[in-house]
């Protein structure tokens, strides 16, 4: 994409970045930073892009801190803190005539205007190098106003339980100190930019949540009444894992780690079998793994909740970067014809909701439901209103069986049998892989075949009728009309936003397959549509094309490995409507 | 002894081959589960692709007819989930060595209380006579035109290896000992392997009912708490031993282990959800 | 699909049905017969359906014999051999009153009429039980005016190598007898029926080749350089492997069974690294375990071949039955975006040389292609002309390396950079799964990656240059245009023949991806389309309408696991023109 | 010697933590190719995805760097296509053991000729500190929040009980040591395995430079022809052995044993098409 930086209408938030290397402690410095913020009453936005390593390399954060909601990232940085040599050049990109540079002047090897802050001798002044970061966060804090008393606060609950009394202390000095810093520097009106806009602190603030996209598909699991998680590791969908194993306890979750994909998807489906509510989380090449068990699901119609964070592929790709690439692959994906479901969470609030709701439609009809997500939503979080706890009992849907059992019955118009589980009845449960009659029997007849094939695919229709439709954002009288879907919605919402059009507005996709039919009706109302994804062949376009027979004019691709910026994109559009005008 | 309840699915026949092994095996589990006196309800099978995975099909009891290799994974899984019930997971030799060689492994370490039966035929039956990981150098098929190059798998030694904490080998030539080998493993706590010498009359012409029975012999005066003496006796290959090799009663099951499923919770399938935990999780995240 | 007896024309051809269980031998009498009468100067056609299962239960072949080229089954029977009791029960779907059923009375259960022979006291009149399968083949011969003198010469041959004078002696006995039985149920007029047209023979069809679809596609991979073969048995695909292990010593191929599929594709990767030319045969639960190393091959550009034989699915399904219900999953298979191709044989030639291309395609764009066929196209053979041997030695397009070699130049335009091999020449060739820069080390540079992308998919520019056009059957002058994919190319074609109609053409598609853009120009053209597929929700279909933005009419959808029958589907075609001609 | 001969990629930088046992193994491999003359172009290494995995991608070699877990599959066929190269397969204890366990014990029954490195740190790095197959029992993480409940992975114990032809371990700590097995390992024909202890210094807190130092001794005065004596040495737990624990150099190895590479042929990659096989082979099919 190309790089403009006219912004088009004034800033109204301030863009940090944090940069440096692995283990420089960048992620203490956000997560402490964006809570304090936000109990001071901002809103805060906070994203990270990192390498595949544990040590070295360069790795930023941004966080976006406003007096009103901002979910997405920008490509301008307004307040740089670079942590090692490379960071500038790292974010060179995005720095531009308006960007405060804060650093240790020395440590740094640049010709870039640097404001000098030696956090190192200040951090041993206190006592140890290791300060240093808490330096950062009492500046940052300083510069944005927050409140250095919650701040204080927090540190406090933060370093009490696992550190000496002496080690809680020394964090506040710094903090302290690097507050003052800050007060000095704007009292030596070292900070002036045109870029750094007045905040207003909110209470209505204080009780928003902060998490992150993995903790909200955790925490939507949880109150889908998962009990059961088996996973093998792989970036960016492990969040997942840890956060459940991390609650086990508390929520009575068997939490295994397995050799392999391939034992994580049948470990998954065996639980499903007794009645538990079991998921995996894994990223592209995992789910490649799992495509066999996946169709498993499909055959002996046992529910399975699948949660796929996408990351740059083909193969190994790039582990801790974004794309939206596998969503062709993850809807047809499986030999055989069966029906599924595939929801991709546009939000925060989404990954909660829609990730219990995949466990509760898995029961329901019996099928795997795909949660597909990407690195983006998994480590980017930004305040977020009270949730809902879910009110009801589990429901899953199980019956008691009683001795003719047939856990196949065909009678049932629906094709959803009513579902028996092994040891709860008189019954018997038999579940075949082979073509199988009602009673889950090996069979080659080939009336009965026909019939099965007819009952698995007919469950389609009740599941049909409770797709969710598209969220329409902006203009409710447009002439253009934006098109994504998943994780992108607050950056193509914040785009749209700043081009300021009356006549633009965003359709917007949670649940993938099967697409609700109302989009035809969103997508025939508009002159144009511009689809945008984070992909290169612009799979949801071609998917949303075959199901509504409706032509996308435009589409705008990002596949590099990072997600959209809000300001770019609305760039970008704008760009792509000139030149239509001028034709 | 529920001496009533038949273990015999009686709607369909089984679909081998006469005189093959697999009926024996299908024999003697039916009397294995009659002698233990267990609920039909109460045992799953868990099977995978082959002549030997369809067993649990001929058999009045829960079932699982998974993937082919894949019977360990689910059947780890339904221990796990519901330790009332009796789980075996069961299979062939291509199944659980070849395609399910992984879950081998690594169903031995986890040490669930389930019980592995591998109906060991030294040849892929349902596919039609190519070589298994259990075939001999030299055994010439369609596939491997010049004879096997590989050297078979010995998976009793493997498991021992592995520390398995019950490892036997059977041959269902010898039904009353196959049943009381199947018996001692599903009783034994934890996982426990059974591979079952079983000929394959149609295309296994080298290792027929005669071969086993000129080739093995039962296992005596062999302690089976001592594993190296195990592995040793695991490596014979003159004639092969039939009986328990190894057995370790102390070491405690993956149910066992998952903190999880700690008794006085209650039955893990139908705990409550947590809601006020969940409430207090979100509420941490004001902080 | 509904059942009518009515035929539309006369028929010109028999058809002859063998029925019995695993292990009576049918094998021998299909293979011997369709030999001995094809050297007597006739078309024949064959194909079977079995059970999973190596003994019992209910298999059956049906031969075709004609004086003009057939290439296709029919929901008829006309002479039918019932070799055990249940046979008559399994096909009497077929049966109808004009069938011939000819079998040992005693034997068989049945209230039909049955020409009454004792296969089995003939045989042990002769010595030995087993020759009752030699005495049908003789009776056949006799029936069908077959060359006995070509059947004993053919006999002698066949057996002579392996057996004793004796057994073949009594074996030319056994045939002797068995057409001996032909001409007196002849003569004492009991075959008489209204459907047993009188064929003639032709000194044409000697020279014609007899082989079924897994021989083809292995001669095909043969011709196309194949030198390595790694697998994992799996119904219907394993033909194929064993063809090539059969072969190995003649060829110097390495066939390799693997422990897995994930191995067998890993390895055929590995092979084609160093310049070798592998492939891979599987069905679609072998394949779903290969889509990882698919998406492998994709990204380091290593070609590979994958044979995918479908069979009814999701799952384990139905093992030796037929089915086109992979194409969707084959298509975007595999994490992220790469380029494939996708062939689907239409004929025995088509298996023969489609593979052969897809070795050579493979190479010369560095991609996986991937040959789509079906348990019908496995079993199923009929008379084929002389098939070319390749004129010219293998391109394997590979380069002798220099010391600053480049595994991924970016330079190249169309994506494709020289391919070189470790050992052949002084540079080092260096593959990798990550995101790579043209070294092919690691790299997380976000515009290497953006350009790499653009490489790996700029392959699709040059391949689309080369896409074979679908295959235009019927009348030029088309309204109706049926369309179809991979192996029923014949079955169509002959049901069409049979509505001879002048307003009807086949539009049939041999390469299924990327789609030529031709199909847009024929199906503009048509009125109605109609598309026929073997699956349950006419993916090909849903394939085109997407590519092309046409609409498919009518889909005519068989998934019992049967493949099409001409006449059957002669019937479905007929009714729904008369339907819409009534509207 | 081609002393001259530099095996170190200069261009890019490890991506390793400071202080990472693999940079001993790195060191290592430079020498032992220096030692063994070898020419970049003829050394193939074949790797998964990991820390380990990276490896080669800091080596002045041929690379194919694969799947997770899934090196051995194409090393095997690299050696089987083209023998004259020399092919190492190289990796972490996950992404041999964990993942790519089927593949660890087919190759061994195959015997290719390709020495099999695993860089076993006890942990998986990359993905930042969960347990591995050879984590102890009881070794935290987050996600094996109360420990590690799965028996670890004993590889040596398992490869001989598989009959690898050469099975050692070493620790890199040691890396004299740690040269002279590999270079043992790559000059043995057939399948070798060196398990090489490496410490993980950012998320092995346990297994450390420290501990290897305390619980690992060299392997003396053992017979490593002896297959029952190698296993007795190989379940040793008290302090770990590194060493050969076995060796046969007797086995025929899988090139050895393919007929289709028999010499006499000539090189098995430029073999001319069989143009008059195939016509025959055509010919065959009119009858
Ligand atoms: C993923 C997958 N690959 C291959 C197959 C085909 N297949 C079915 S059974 C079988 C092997 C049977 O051998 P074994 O496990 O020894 O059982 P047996 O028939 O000898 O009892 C194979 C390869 C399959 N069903 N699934
Ligand atoms: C199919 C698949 N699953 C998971 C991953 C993620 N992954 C990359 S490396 C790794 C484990 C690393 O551990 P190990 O092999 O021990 O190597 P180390 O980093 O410790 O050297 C995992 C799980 C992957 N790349 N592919
Ligand atoms: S093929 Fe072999 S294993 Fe299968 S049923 Fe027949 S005899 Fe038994
Ligand atoms: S995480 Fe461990 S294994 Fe990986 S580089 Fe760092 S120290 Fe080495
Ligand atoms: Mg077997
Ligand atoms: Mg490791």
């Amino acid at each position: 994409m190309k790089r403009e930086n006219k912004p088009q209408i004034p800033e109204q938030d301030i863009s940090i970045v944090l940069c440096g290397e692995a283990g420089q402690g960048i992620q203490t410095v956000e997560e402490l930073l964006t809570r304090i913020l936000k109990l001071s009453g901002y809103y805060v936005f906070a994203t990270k892009e990192y390498m595949s390593r544990v040590r070295g390399g360069s790795n930023s954060t941004q966080i976006r801190v406003s007096s009103k909601p901002i979910q997405a990232p920008v490509a301008r940085i307004d307040v740089l803190i670079p942590l090692d040599r490379e960071a500038i050049k790292h974010v060179s990109y995005y720095i531009d005539e308006h960007t405060i540079i804060i650093g240790d002047e020395e440590k740094l090897d640049t010709n870039k205007k640097v404001i000098n802050v030696s956090f190192l001798k200040m951090a041993q002044e206190i006592g140890k190098a290791i300060y240093a970061n808490i330096i950062a966060v009492g500046l940052l804090l300083g510069l944005l106003d927050g409140d250095i008393k919650i701040g204080k606060d927090f540190l406090t609950d933060y370093f009490t339980e696992k550190n000496k009394k002496e080690f809680v202390e020394d964090n506040i000095k710094a903090l302290e100190k690097g507050y003052q810093e800050a007060r000095r520097l704007i009292k030596e009106n070292l900070l002036k930019s045109e870029r750094l806009p007045k905040l207003k602190k909110s209470s209505k603030v204080k009780n928003n949540l902060l998490f992150n996209g993995a903790e909200a598909v955790g925490l939507g699991a949880i109150a889908g009444g998962c009990n059961f998680i088996s996973s093998y590791p792989m970036s960016p969908s492990t969040g997942v894992l840890t956060f459940l194993a991390q609650h086990a306890h508390d929520f009575d979750i068997i939490a295994e780690q397995t050799e392999d994909e391939i034992s994580a998807i049948n470990m998954a489906i065996g639980a499903w079998y007794t009645g538990a509510r079991a998921m995996v989380t894994t990223s592209g090449g995992g789910f490649a793994l799992m495509t066999e068990g996946l169709s498993l699901a499909g055959m002996i119609e046992t529910p399975v909740v699948i949660h796929l964070a996408q990351r740059p592929a083909p193969s190994t790709g790039l582990p801790t970067r974004t794309e939206q690439g596998d969503l062709l692959f993850v809807l047809y994906a499986g030999h055989g014809e069966f029906p599924r479901i595939i929801l991709a969470p546009a939000t925060i609030e989404d990954a909660y909701y829609l990730t219990q709701k995949a466990f509760n439609w898995a029961d329901k009809f019996q099928i795997p439901v795909i949660i597909l997500t990407d690195q983006y939503t998994m480590d980017t979080y930004y305040n977020i209103k009270k949730l809902t706890i879910p009110k009801e009992e589990i429901n899953n849907f199980i019956i008691k069986t009683d001795s003719d059992y047939h856990r196949y019955n065909l009678k049932i118009k629906d094709g959803i049998s009513p579902r028996g589980i092994p040891g709860f009845g008189e019954g018997l449960v038999r579940v075949d892989s082979d073509e199988h009659d009602e009673m889950g029997l090996i069979t080659e007849d080939m009336d009965i075949r026909k019939r099965m094939v007819e009952k698995r695919n007919a469950k389609w229709y009740p599941l049909k009728k409770e797709i969710l439709p598209p969220t329409l954002a902006g203009a409710k009288d447009y002439r253009i009309l934006l098109v994504g879907w998943g994780s992108t919605f607050n950056i193509i919402k914040e785009a749209m936003e700043r081009l300021d059009r009356p006549d633009i507005a965003l359709l917007h996709f949670q649940q993938l397959y099967p697409i609700s039919e109302e989009s035809i009706v969103f997508l025939d109302r508009a002159e144009q549509v511009i689809s945008i994804e984070n992909n290169y062949s612009g799979q949801f376009s071609r998917l949303l094309e075959a199901e509504t027979g409706i032509s996308v004019g435009t589409k705008i691709l990002k596949y590099n490995g990072l997600p959209f910026y809000a300001d770019e994109l609305a760039r970008e559009i704008d760009d792509i409507l000139k030149e239509v005008a001028q034709k | 002894m529920n001496k009533t309840i038949s273990f015999e699915q009686q709607i369909v026949k089984p679909a081998w081959c006469p005189g093959c092994g697999n009926f024996l095996i299908l024999k003697a589990l039916q009397q294995v589960f009659t002698e233990l006196s267990l609920l039909p309800q109460e045992v799953v099978i868990v099977s995978g692709i082959g002549q030997a995975a369809k067993t649990p099909q001929y058999l009045n009891v829960n079932m699982f007819n998974g993937l082919h290799g894949r019977a360990l994974p689910p059947a780890t899984a339904i221990k796990a989930c519901n330790s009332k019930l009796t789980v075996i997971a069961e299979g062939g030799d291509g199944d659980m060595y070849g395609e399910g060689g992984n879950h081998f492994i690594h169903t031995i370490r986890r040490n669930p209380d389930v019980t592995h039966l591998v109906h060991n035929n030294m040849v892929y039956g349902l596919t039609k006579g190519q070589a298994s990981p259990t075939s001999d150098i030299g055994y010439k098929t369609p596939v491997q035109v010049d004879g096997v190059i590989s050297d078979p798998i010995n998976p009793i030694a493997m498991a021992i290896s592995l520390g398995a904490s019950f490892v036997a080998r059977a041959y269902c030539g010898d039904i009353e000992h196959t049943i009381e080998i199947i018996k001692k493993a599903i009783q034994h706590r934890g996982y426990a392997l059974v591979d079952i010498f079983q000929p394959c009359v149609t295309f296994n012409k080298v290792n027929t009912f005669q071969w086993f029975k000129d080739n093995t012999y039962i296992l005596q005066d062999h302690d089976v708490h001592d594993i190296n003496k195990a592995f040793i006796r695991a490596t014979e290959r003159d004639r092969l031993p039939v009986g328990i090799f190894y057995q370790n009663e102390q070491k405690e099951t993956f149910e066992q282990r998952l903190k999880v499923l700690e008794e006085g919770k209650g039955d893990f399938l139908f705990r409550a959800m947590n809601k006020k935990g969940l409430e207090e999780l979100l509420k941490v995240r004001e902080y």
